[in-house]
């Protein structure tokens, strides 16, 4: 009876988190459809504490009351703009919890367990624990607690590499002989340190990629755990999770037309210097009270956001330049890179917190045919998304890359603070156009004068 | 684990994993941010295993394991959700300005 | 059958439906037909089942009625695959001579 | 080892299946897809004569013989205008071997099952036994063994429900005493005669849903049937068909905007006199020269095929008037509305086995903004799906179906035999208005002196 109903909820959990991801297709049913899953949860945290393994409720109810302090505080005090910080720890603590779970089990049945469960405890333990640390470097080169630039030296990869075979040689060796408890803490120590070796020589702005892919890592290592402890419900979740992270890795290697192992093992962003090509012509700057006439009497006007808008926290000031545009009858429209920002999906959070209507937002394919009859494309803080270089150079190092044709507009105003490079480090010719014009200095500075100017324009 | 039991739990496995790509694949990348707070919320079902790790008593060094297991994946569930649900508030699909054009 | 298979079996089922859903409903209306016969012809694995009482011998009606069912879903597989190669052969994007439009 | 490489053979399948149907997907995908597909049930059914249950081999092979000599013949003859019987058959057939399979399982092991797996083994032949007379009968109206038209009588629905009843009883006692065989007979029997009552008060023209309804059942039973013999891959086989089945029922409803219910319970088109309304004004007959030059000196022509076309077997003349009317540089489109013919996807097929591309056939949200800047506007054959009414008279019947809007082209010419209605049995006002004429005769002839003239035109 008492396992049926256990089992009941677990299925009704499993249930509820499809549905429940399901209802993400579209923003109107996206809500809906996360109160399903969080009742989903509910059910299966009921159902868990049923169990009739469970003696005592102490260290359960600290747990959980830590716990949800913590997770409420962080949920409701991290600001927008830190998003890909707070992913890459909550990645670390699920992690860990997937290998602290893991590890107990050792502890208590170690050699009784069958050769395929060690398999899978294994892999969960291996999987958990360098997804762990490897977040935990993530989160803190994102969060400047450590230098963003790779780290590398010299037979870094062998080392590495060789790391991750002796790594693997304990487990195999644990799978013959399950008993040795020195293999198994072996193991555990070095994909500690292996997760930690893995990320360093990555740059804080590869992060994201490889925070997606440490993402599917720690969803396997979920869905190991239920091999465990044959629970079905922790496979679907564990693969749910994990395939989000897969697919999102590639989503923004695609957009960055780039191959996963050259984000992995690339060092990208330490050869900044190497690529700035000479452009020989000058940078025109635009004069403020221009542009904001310019603006007020277009028929039509892009915003393309980009990282610089996120780190100036400018979305507000965004706007209210476009609500000032379009009581002056202007149509304002919203370009949106798929790998603008520095997360997927970062600018459309952003816009959505500044109260921007989500019919306002172009992706590529829809908006690259309008900037022609675009009378001026304002560039907030981007940079690389609009370089035409990814489109006409073709030996440059983001050639392929899908871009936002903003150079085909009639004229293009460029927001940034002075000579800073983009995530790739190249110089962007986009600049160096005739109908582009810099107008310089903090992207929110920047807007906030622009809407006074056009109210009195 | 019973023989037949694990060849089940094997599909499982599989079709979750085709199912997981068949719906993530659907989500627009509009709302790529949430998913990713969303699905992490949802990893936190990973408490179903410390739960009992925590409470079972077997061994003080397990229990505390558990603790903080149980501890993480909270952190996970609540700070997930609560996320989520925060950044999907702010979609709205018409301003309350109405937006001349409204096609996507 | 063992509870934790059946358990296992009963997740089987509820991913497979969820599965099938979400496969089919992105097979767009120009595939109909050929859909139709492709399902068919898979839906004859029931010969896994009939195979099995077909030669089994347990007693001679059963194997009886397993060789008609046998019969039954071969005709399924064989008839079903040979009819959506025969319909997917036919879809051509391009015609021999050149069409003005391509989009769609 | 011999159980091992059966379970690894039906994985593969399953894993095989449903990469097959993704591959449809898309038709450049198609065809790689169900290679895969077969190679699945090629493993599958490989891994199972592995079985150690069996012993002899003579029935097995002279049923795969049978069969495979059956379906061969039946696959490379059956015409593309027979596919709804076709499936109708097959359905039957499916749904025959789920439930002889069921019942020697009963007829060997009967109360020795145990309530559960006796629940799906009920389910399983209560399914396939209705499924196959059902499908029996459908087949025989849409190949006019049987009278099409609805065979009612008074009190059916409560005939039909009450039989329904007495047979889920048996069901129900059946889980009490497995061991009452007597219940089980009489359940099957009972099953085979409602499948047979249930479909006969349907309307050939109805079939294609019932088909679709009847196909979901058969999936489900395939479901059931692994259940019973704790089989995987029969289980996901079964709901993906039965997944299809549905979605296309749906589907088609959505079309014709009618609740599921009125298709089983309506007896559609039963009523046809009725629901002609008196329209007053005169069908205007169109010349066939007159026709072939406006034709010729079109800038776009779109065709708009339909049940008739099928019946005709239009198809290559169709494409040779495109032909035709592309060497003189006129613009031809096809528009295919969802629901035109009596199956999903019926025009696709036949227009693709005319050879004419898919890039142009033009679904309806595609096509219908075009009409207004479309010259002439060909109608083959089609009737209920370019019906004005459907849009503009709230009260017909089938009042908020989508329609493909020709009424808005410059003109139209309607391609039938005389005055015959469509499958509703409405009254087309279309045929009545101003910039609509009527060229009378079998479409296939019609189209095939149409090209001629348009040579000499
Ligand atoms: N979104 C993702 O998922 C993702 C993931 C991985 C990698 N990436 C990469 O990230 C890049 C994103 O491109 P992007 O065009 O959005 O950004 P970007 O190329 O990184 O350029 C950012 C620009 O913003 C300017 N900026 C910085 N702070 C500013 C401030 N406070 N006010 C005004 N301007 C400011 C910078 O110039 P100044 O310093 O002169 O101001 C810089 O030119 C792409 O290369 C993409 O591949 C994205
Ligand atoms: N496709 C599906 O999946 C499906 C499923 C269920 C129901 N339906 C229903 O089927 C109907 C399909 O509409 P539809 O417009 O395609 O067809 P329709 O409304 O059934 O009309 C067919 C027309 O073709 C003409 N015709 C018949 N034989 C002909 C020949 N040899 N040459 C020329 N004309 C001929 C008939 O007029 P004459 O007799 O005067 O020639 C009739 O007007 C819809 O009402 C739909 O709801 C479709």
């Amino acid at each position: 009876m008492r396992t049926g109903f256990i089992e009941l909820s677990y299925f009704l959990a499993s249930v509820l988190f499809i549905l429940g991801l399901r209802g993400l297709t579209h923003p109107e049913t996206a809500r809906r459809g996360m109160h399903l899953a969080e009742f989903g949860m509910l059910m299966a945290i009921l159902g868990t504490l049923m169990n009739s393994e469970i003696v005592s409720y102490e260290w359960i109810i600290a747990g959980l009351l830590i716990g949800s302090t913590i997770g409420l505080a962080m949920g409701l005090w991290v600001p927008m703009t830190a998003m890909p910080q707070r992913t890459a720890l909550s990645h670390a603590f699920g992690a860990l919890a997937a290998s602290l779970v893991g590890v107990s089990e050792y502890y208590l049945r170690g050699a009784n367990l069958g050769e395929l469960k060690i398999g899978a405890l294994g892999f969960e333990v291996l999987l958990g624990s360098l997804t762990t640390t490897g977040s935990l470097v993530a989160f803190s080169k994102l969060q400047g607690l450590l230098p963003g630039a790779p780290l590398t030296y010299k037979g870094q990869n062998v080392f590495n590499l060789s790391l991750l075979a002796v790594t693997v040689a304990c487990f195999i060796a644990l799978l013959a002989f399950p008993g040795a408890g020195v293999l198994f803490y072996l193991m555990l120590t070095l994909a500690f340190v292996f997760g930690v070796l893995l990320v360093l020589p990555i740059g804080a702005a590869d992060m994201p990629v490889v925070i997606a892919l440490l993402n599917s890592y720690a969803g396997l290592a979920s869905a190991a755990t239920g091999f465990v402890i044959a629970n079905n419900v922790l496979i679907i979740a564990g693969m749910l999770d994990g395939g989000s992270g897969f697919i999102l890795s590639i989503v923004m290697c695609k957009a960055m037309n780039r191959p996963i192992t050259n984000v992995l093992f690339g060092a990208f962003g330490s050869v900044s210097e190497a690529a700035a090509t000479a452009t020989g012509s000058i940078m025109r700057e635009a004069n403020l009270d221009d542009v904001a006439v310019q603006l007020a009497y277009a028929r039509q006007a892009v915003f393309v956001p980009g990282y610089g808008m996120a780190t100036a926290q400018a979305q507000h000031a965004l706007r209210e330049l476009a609500d000032a545009l379009e009581a002056r009858g202007v149509t304002v429209k919203y370009a949106i890179h798929p790998v603008a920002g520095r997360m997927p999906g970062h600018m459309n959070v952003l816009l959505a917190e500044a109260n921007v209507p989500y019919s306002q937002l172009y992706e590529l394919d829809h908006i690259n045919p309008e900037f022609p009859s675009t009378d001026v494309a304002i560039v907030v803080g981007a940079n690389d998304v609009v370089n035409p270089d990814a489109r006409d150079n073709p030996k440059s190092i983001i050639a392929g890359m899908p871009i936002l044709e903003v150079d085909r507009a009639k004229s293009v105003v460029v927001l940034k603070r002075g000579q800073g490079k983009g995530f790739s480090g190249l110089v962007n010719p986009l600049f160096f156009k005739s109908n582009c014009g810099m107008l310089y200095g903090d992207a929110k500075e920047s807007l906030t004068q622009l809407v006074q100017a056009v109210h009195s324009a | 684990m019973h023989p037949e039991a694990l060849i089940s739990t094997l599909y499982v496995f599989l079709l979750a994993a085709f199912l997981g790509y068949q719906v993530i694949t659907r989500v627009p990348s509009l709302l790529h941010t949430p998913l990713m707070s969303a699905t992490n919320a949802i990893s936190g079902i990973s408490l179903v295993g410390s739960l009992v790790t925590a409470g079972a008593h077997h061994s003080i060094v397990s229990a505390i394991l558990g603790f903080v297991a149980v501890t993480c994946s909270t952190i996970n569930v609540v700070g997930g959700f609560v996320i989520t649900d925060r950044m999907l508030k702010m979609f709205k699909r018409k301003a309350t300005a109405p937006s001349p054009e409204q096609k996507k």
